[in-house]
């Protein structure tokens, strides 16, 4: 076979349709970082849910001196924390627990409050471990099974607080939830369009081609001679797309999570790059895919011998 | 080499016969006119044996093979047949030379042999020297040649030819017969659609009249018609 | 004129063509979108802008008992205060100014950072109004213009810190301008692969209709005929276009905007109908301009008399 | 009518004049036949008629207007020409009565207009009745009556046909020539093209023969050529 013809066409026949393929290319490319984006909110989501999840699910805060809730009167007693420490160790839906003291507490509180900014130190300075609240952190056999527990520490005696760290989440995984299905409806969106963009463009290159075409068949060209072209002509046009799509989410990778979000915000654990090859290589496969399906359809369909 | 066995030929969609039970043997090395009037069916008859369409009803065998069979082996099929039209079908931006080595370059000849077989051809149909000129550079006899030259060029065992003077004035259609009696004598089938009337009575070829799909007439050493 | 057939061929056409009239609609679809939510996203910033610009723009914290930095020492005395309060009515870059006692500021930071969350309400149960901070709250002549008030009053005794609203948003501006941007580009992107398969619809369609723009051309059809079929084709995919993308940006407004963020969420002034309206309408004219011009010229090129 | 004065034509991106110097005169109401050998410049000459090119020098004149100063006017010009060509051109997916009211309808005609004309011009050329019949369900030589019925409908001062029966048998080219003539006779300048040697001898009409682009022959009452 005339390797050197098939390329020439291939060739002549991008620059022909140049129009067509920059926006096939454009259409592929902007659909699959959309894609992309969507994975790596995905693995995101994944790796925060494990993040947390692999911290204890339940706190439990023991009242202080400034606690106002009914359960509470004044500091917590040492016969009060261990009825509470008894009840934790006696459920069922307990895997483990630990006790946290106020001084590391206090820590925890100024990582998260303080570490941004140095002007907010200041502000907040007037915080001291002494108003932080002693707690158990427990972990649960089943992340879902918590009501128990969650019943029986909220009667206790000098329990001023059970937080569930899925309650206090809710908000971020479902502004990441949204963000990640709106990405995926819109590639959604742009992949049908993407698709028939590859029927057309194939339709488009046979037009230009057809006295080619029928001259090919006359003298009794095979059918997968006839076409090649067009078949490389698509995956050309999708690798570029691919290889748009991966740049811009290396780049993105590279210049916001390790850039800048990944340096400055440590309380939750950011995608990585074997995350970002991950998407990528799903979006390779499903770029491939769907500008391969068209074209085999719509060449069996323009081309008929 | 071709035989129709009470062939029926109807496009898709449509009702009225294009041929009706036509029955014709041709033997390898004739050369056979295919007249009538317009929409009589010539051009479904070549259709057939290019296998360009199958035939509702009957066979159609060409060099021993029931064409109507063929699937992934209609392109060879088509090797083993060439074709010239009334309207050349030349490439415009390729050169004669491009245009006849293309049909060689589509199905896989090595670059050796077609450097052969072209000016071979070309010289064959006339046209040597005339390589490297684009088409509209030349003539419509000399576009035909270039035409027949890509049909030949592979050395089918039949050549098809619908109405290949259709464009051309008297004189110039006298020299493209005289090419295609030539072929005609390297042992190639020829078979040709014509309603010139001038052509037809001038080679004293056998003359098949198709009217509304059927045979009328199978004349051996024919003229065009009765009425002419 | 017969709008009967141009009208039946525009509909002819749009059938004909149909992969390429969904696949150039989508296109259309998903770029105005982008577009109009990038557009709102610049409301957005502006609206913020003017809200905490309406706001006093520096906050100066008074010391309290917890205050550890060096200009403190205890309790902020009165005499600080009468100090404090002549710096800033002597300089020339405030415009006004007025003081906030720690009711109003317990007030305030459990607006903020309680209002949310009942839980949370418990675990800040700690934090009383003695544990915030006397502040003097100042508007500037000029936003621009805070470095002399703020080198003046950090050195003042009794001042645990002041605070530049400016320098506390300027992440949620970053934020905001980053995904503004970020819309704009990928809408850049799919505007120019509309234009081009804009172009690519009316070759496609001008080769599909070709037997009858010749026989046009020659029976002595005027130029406008011709090409009007064209032009509606390529008009009605725009308006379908353009009605999606409105559609998409009030359901957006009605869902997150309306249902979601403005009951929620009163910190900020939050985007309105009306700012919507505005941006459906630069949409509009966007994409109505965006298929016109491009019809134009290709049909000029394509159906030349 | 029209008037060929010192035309020269160049296609675009060649350098080969396909017409050389042309001086013709065609008077209202002529019936002239342009004959030569295949690229002798007989389709460019009917091409610089309809204004579908621009001669490169000279002017044409068709109904007193110099034809290669309209710009905006192309439209209403050809209006005031009717065209018919070898490949009859008419739409398939129309019956014969939507293909001739179709050449009405696209320059504006009023409806009412449209009933009257059409019908009316499908008797002149023979075929009422048959109105309702798509394209394809038609003779070639019926094709080519309805391809002159909506290149007459509207009432062209000029008629231009090139090769119109080119893809006709011998029988029906006679047919059609009839009909040429009888719309000659209603006092439209009948312009046509050929190579058919029958035809031209038959019809004894005025020849203007082309050669290389050139004038070699404007006799009336001619025949084909001499050689034939
Ligand atoms: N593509 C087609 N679709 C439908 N019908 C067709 C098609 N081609 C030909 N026909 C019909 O088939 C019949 C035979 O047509 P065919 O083209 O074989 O005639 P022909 O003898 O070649 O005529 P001509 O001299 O005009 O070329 C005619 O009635 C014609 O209308
Ligand atoms: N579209 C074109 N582009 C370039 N050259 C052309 C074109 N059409 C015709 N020519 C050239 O112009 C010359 C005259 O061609 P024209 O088509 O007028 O001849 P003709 O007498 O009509 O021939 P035929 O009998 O084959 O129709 C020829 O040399 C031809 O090669
Ligand atoms: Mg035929
Ligand atoms: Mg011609």
């Amino acid at each position: 076979m005339h390797l050197r013809y098939v390329f020439s066409e291939t060739r002549t026949g991008l620059r022909r349709n140049v129009s067509m393929s920059i926006a096939l290319i454009v259409t592929i490319f902007v659909s699959l970082t959309l894609v992309g984006m969507g994975l790596l909110l995905n693995s995101q989501a994944d790796k925060a849910e494990r993040f947390w999840g692999d911290k204890l699910q339940i706190t439990v805060f023991m009242c202080n001196a400034n606690s106002q809730v009914d359960t509470c009167e004044g500091e917590v007693t040492a016969a009060q924390k261990a009825t509470i420490e008894s009840t934790i160790a006696a459920s069922p839906e307990v895997d483990s627990f630990y006790f946290q003291g106020k001084e590391r507490a206090f820590e925890t509180w100024k990582e998260v409050y303080l570490s941004q900014d140095s002007e907010q130190q200041e502000i907040y300075s007037t915080v001291t471990a002494d108003d932080m609240q002693e707690s158990y952190w427990i972990k649960l056999k089943d992340p879902e099974q918590f009501q128990g527990i969650k019943a029986a520490l909220g009667e206790e005696q000098g329990v001023a607080a059970v937080r569930d760290l899925r309650e206090v989440l809710k908000p971020i995984y479902f502004w990441m939830t949204a963000m990640k299905w709106g990405a995926i409806a819109v590639a959604g969106f742009l992949l049908i369009a993407a698709i028939m963009q590859v029927g057309n463009t194939i339709r488009m290159a046979a037009y230009a081609r057809r006295k080619e075409i029928g001259i090919m068949r006359l003298v009794g060209a095979s059918r997968l001679y006839i076409s090649l072209p067009f078949l490389i002509e698509t995956l050309v046009a999708a690798t570029i797309g691919v290889a748009l799509a991966a740049a811009a989410m290396l780049t993105f990778m590279y210049v916001v999570i390790y850039g800048m979000l990944r340096p400055t915000s440590t309380i939750v654990e950011w995608v990585d790059w074997q995350d970002s090859f991950l998407a990528i290589g799903g979006v390779a496969a499903l770029g491939l895919a769907l500008t391969l399906l068209p074209t085999l359809l719509m060449t069996r369909k323009y081309l008929k011998v | 080499m071709i035989r129709f066995e009470s062939v029926t030929a109807i496009y898709p969609g449509h009702t009225a016969r294009a041929l009706d039970d036509v029955d014709v043997l041709v033997d390898e090395g004739e050369f056979v006119f295919l007249v009538g009037e317009s929409g009589s069916g010539k051009s479904t008859f070549l259709r057939l044996v290019l296998r360009e369409m199958k035939a509702a009803r009957g066979k159609v065998y060409v060099a021993g093979k029931d064409v109507g069979r063929l699937r992934w082996g209609v392109p060879k099929h088509r090797r083993r047949v060439g074709t010239v039209f009334q309207d050349f079908r030349l490439l415009p931006t390729k050169t004669v030379a491009q245009n006849v080595a293309f049909a060689l370059q589509v199905i896989g000849k090595p670059r050796a042999q077609i450097q052969q077989l072209v000016p071979e051809t070309l010289e064959l149909v006339g046209l040597s020297g005339m390589g490297q000129r684009l088409p509209d550079e030349l003539s419509g006899g000399e576009q035909q040649r270039v035409a027949i030259a890509r049909a030949f060029v592979n050395r089918p065992q039949i050549l098809i030819a619908d109405e290949p003077t259709g464009n051309l004035d008297p004189h110039t259609s006298d020299e493209i017969m005289g090419l295609l009696d030539r072929i005609n004598r390297t042992g190639t089938t020829v078979l040709m659609a014509t309603h010139d009337v001038g052509v037809v009575d001038q080679m004293r070829k056998r003359v098949v009249e198709l009217d509304g799909g059927r045979v009328v007439r199978d004349q051996l050493r024919g003229v065009y018609g009765h009425s002419y």
